[in-house]
């Protein structure tokens, strides 16, 4: 089966509808949320018309019927991130996934390996999205530990040379984006990852931007804890993963603490079921997992490969078009080099709050503002931009309808 | 729904030639707001001479809504009272809020009426006030000194 | 409109299918979570197909119209509860709102009103949800606060002679279930609150048992936080409310950081907007939010007070039946003052888990075990018990069938 | 599906008539084991003689599938040497993970093919396997002291 992008686009009904009078939905903010195959639809809807009922807790037939979707989702996307079923631990999006992690950092006593304390460093990057960013500036500020990051240089890459000095004996976190959301960069993980094992540092790895758009395999990369949203990846909103390796997820606290997730509890105390129970406290998001389930399934039957490789050819053409225009400044890598497709870029004389009003007016959906990566844009001197994102069911003509946009909106703009 | 209702051309000029746009010296209050969803920022001076907002003065990036505005509101409410001053940003706010359905007292708002449009547009509406909010917060800093 | 469980039930679309080789599903188990009616599982697809977009973030169509929905599911919710709409916060469920309160209130810095210390107190009661238990027990342990409760009498209420002993001036937060998911107890606030009040502690309540089944109104009972689940509201999975007075939001440090709740960020420091968005960071679960507020929408259309009055009659009617067994022994308050319809009761010489697999094979879904709520079940001598939940769609015929089934268990295990 | 295939006469009668109930005086060592989503809990003491498992008493409440379950292991599992306790357990674990698949092997299981229908049920399997794994914990824990 060859890729075929007006293919695919037929699995996604929004692209049934117009925008502004009748014009074509050209949906270039996938970086922000992707849009949803008809199939995960279905799979949410069978499950509240056919199986709802609470997982884990009935001794009945719609019980039992509702956790073998649930569990059934969770062996689906173990296996599409190559990891163990019991390491896949369910969250409401990224942003729990990466607070999860460091708010049960925080709650671990002294003598946990995750314990941390005035002396120790956590390190992350200046590219970081907020959701990477807040959570370590506050674990730091609880437990005395240091924020330290590696620089982004003017390509948009990150500054490797730092590495000797950034990854020392008291580095305890390296928390790192796969994939820049801003610029596009993809990281390189091997060096980085073995610089912290060396000295005993977990890895904890920002994959929203990853996970949608390329085969991620969990063991391979030798990291040790991974986050990422389904509404990226062509899932049901309020879904996300955290995933960590098993002998972590063992000594690792737990976070939000309640039902289904205890071995005992008294009025005065309680204690842990194993993972994955221990970290999925309450009723969970069923429908929203078992629908995630299913978009992992629809990716992985058009290939990650493929998508990736699509992803690609667009990147690269879209890169190409938007460097030849002078008025043009692209932010972020301009090879094609370990680079994915989220293109930001500034247009002179017009502010991106602009741009993507008029692009909007064209039927034309891209992202404006500092995309949650504040510290970066400011660094980089573009305290906003305007950011295409790319995904399996853009096209070429969508580039095209992008392009003609921009050079529009200078003419209306400059009148 | 047309992007000229929006971008009147009002606006395009302020955004081309904004008045009051270099920081006065002296001032009596000076404040920094912030749009956090789009990164926007102004820098705003103000003074009072009694009851009366004498002089404003800014400085700031943004996108053609949020510099048009404040430029039409710095020149707008200067010379006025707090209390005038007051009810007329009350009026542009509820404005703001129309939807669409209201096109605003140009006896009152003068330029400002050109930003009718933007009640249209939710996600502009925050870019429209940020100047006036500026203005507000820094007469009342200025009157309670 | 005169109140028809008939009519009702032909709403939920789940009622059209049958459980075990073509029995007629018995749904005992809304406790648990409750089944969805058809326009509430519409009103998600609907977003999908037609709306979806990341809201608060982009300047196009689609996050305008998505942004629109967003927001106005929380005026609903605000008006079905009778509170301001910037006091309504969006979270995944009860067990995170639970948590987002103890943990927020975990992060106040000393002066901050929330901070705790060695010598404060955390009321909570004997028959507390664990997802209202532990949060504050791990609160207690994190802050040296001391962690009291209420005790329970035999018949299933709160001793409320300990009020004296139990809110002192030590007190600073009063945790407390308004319906008992295992007794059907509804507990009285209003000596609790004034009690609570007058020496300055904030008042939680846990109305998972209570949104779902009674008109709630925040002000008039003058509370200071309240949880609840969407999903047992015949809302989506995947959503829940944190409700918070406003003045006491402003006060309460954020709980999850990330994008969208900040008003300012730098490397090493950042500031919060005000709430709601404080609370809430990250892409929301925009479609599980929509569905919520269809399905406060449905739930008045018919009316609170119908449904709480539908629900007084099958109660009485159930309580009744079960009472003339004399194999059965109730849990929970004989009589039907302040009591809703949560019925657990234990059958003599069967175990609950067999019982409710026999009734499962009859079609009849009730939960069995302790309910979350372990320590309540042990302190009554019933480590386990059975449940019925009643709701909206249920009849008089339900109740039946469970007897039926009961008396038929007896029989088949004495056999 | 038939609840007969999960009520097998000789569980209700191990329900009914529990063995080896009882908890003996003296033990190599006692575990404690609780079923978490239930609530069933299970006390038991055991004594081994060399490798050889000489004694196991249990008290405890729960289920019919539980209580039976246990019953039957300390009767099967009593005189067997760690190791075929342990391989007899691990084909114990093999069948109630058959989803109905397998009926059991009667000549090494003996009265345990009986709850071959328990592996259809899947939220009853931690109840069949509550007594064994605290065999096998109890074990391990007496082999290594
Ligand atoms: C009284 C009570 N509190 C809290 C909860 C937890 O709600 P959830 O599991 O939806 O987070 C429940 C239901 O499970 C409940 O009945
Ligand atoms: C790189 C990156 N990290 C984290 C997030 C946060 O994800 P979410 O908002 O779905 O929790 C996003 C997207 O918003 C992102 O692009």
């Amino acid at each position: 089966m060859s890729f075929n992008p007006l293919v695919i686009r037929e699995d996604f009904p929004i692209f049934s509808r117009t925008i502004r009078d009748g014009k074509r939905l050209v949906y270039l903010d996938s970086g922000a949320t992707s849009q949803k195959p008809q199939v995960v639809i279905d799979a949410e809807v069978d499950f509240y018309r056919l199986h709802n009922a609470a997982v884990h807790r009935g001794a009945h037939q719609l019980a039992e019927e509702a956790t073998d979707l649930f569990e059934g989702a969770r062996l689906k996307i173990a296996r599409f991130l190559g990891a163990e079923v019991d390491e896949v631990i369910f969250t409401k999006g990224a942003t729990e996934s990466l607070n999860l992690i460091a708010y049960a950092m925080g709650n671990a006593a002294s003598g946990n390996r995750f314990h941390l304390k005035a002396g120790d460093r956590i390190l992350v990057s200046q590219m970081e999205h907020h959701a990477n960013l807040i959570p370590w500036q506050q674990l730091a500020a609880r437990t005395g530990a240091e924020l330290v990051w590696f620089d982004v240089t003017p390509e948009g890459r990150l500054d490797l040379s730092q590495i000797p000095t950034l990854i020392t004996a008291s580095t305890k976190v390296v928390a790192l984006t796969h994939q820049s959301n801003v610029l596009g960069t993809i990281n390189p993980l091997d060096e980085i990852v073995k610089a912290a094992h060396n000295v005993g540092a977990v890895v904890v790895l920002d994959a929203c931007q990853s996970v949608p758009h390329m085969s991620v395999d969990v063991k391979k990369f030798g990291i040790d804890f991974l986050a990422f949203s389904g509404h990226k990846a062509v899932g049901p909103t309020g879904v996300g993963i955290m995933w960590g390796r098993r002998e972590l997820l063992e000594e690792l606290p737990p976070f939000l603490t309640g039902g289904s997730m205890i071995a005992d509890v008294t009025m005065t105390s309680a204690t842990w079921a194993p993972a994955p129970a221990k970290f999925e406290s309450g009723v969970p998001n069923m429908a929203q997992v078992i629908g995630l389930g299913v978009a992992v399934d629809y990716l992985s039957a058009i290939g990650m490969d493929s998508i990736a490789a699509h992803e690609h050819v667009l990147t690269s053409d879209l890169l190409t078009k938007l460097l030849s225009v002078e008025e043009i400044k692209v932010v972020g890598p301009h090879t094609m080099d370990s680079r994915g497709g989220a293109l930001s870029f500034t247009v002179e004389g017009i502010h991106p709050h602009d741009l993507g009003q008029f692009l909007d007016s064209q039927g034309i959906a891209v992202r404006t503002g500092h995309h949650c990566a504040w510290p970066l844009t400011r660094s980089l001197g573009v305290p906003a931009t305007t950011r295409a994102s790319l995904y399996l069911y853009n096209t070429i003509e969508d580039n095209d309808a992008l392009m003609t946009g921009i050079h529009s909106a200078m003419k209306y703009f400059r009148q | 729904m047309n992007l000229d209702n929006l971008y009147q051309e009002v606006i395009l000029d302020h955004y081309k030639n904004p008045l009051n746009k270099s920081l006065a010296k002296d001032y009596d209050v000076q404040v920094h707001h912030i749009n956090p969803s789009c990164g926007d920022e102004i820098t705003l001076n103000i003074t009072l001479t009694g009851n009366v907002i004498s002089k404003i003065t800014w400085d700031g990036v943004g996108c053609s809504i949020s510099q048009a505005s404040v430029s039409i509101a710095s020149d707008l409410l200067v010379g006025k009272t707090l209390d005038v001053s007051e009810s007329i940003t009350e009026e542009f706010m509820d404005l703001m809020q129309s939807k669409g359905k209201k096109s605003g007292n140009e006896l009152v708002l003068e330029d400002a009426v050109a930003l009718a449009g933007v009640s249209q547009y939710p996600a502009r509406i925050k870019c429209a006030l940020l100047g006036w909010m500026a203005i507000k917060d820094a007469s009342m800093q200025a009157s309670n000194k």
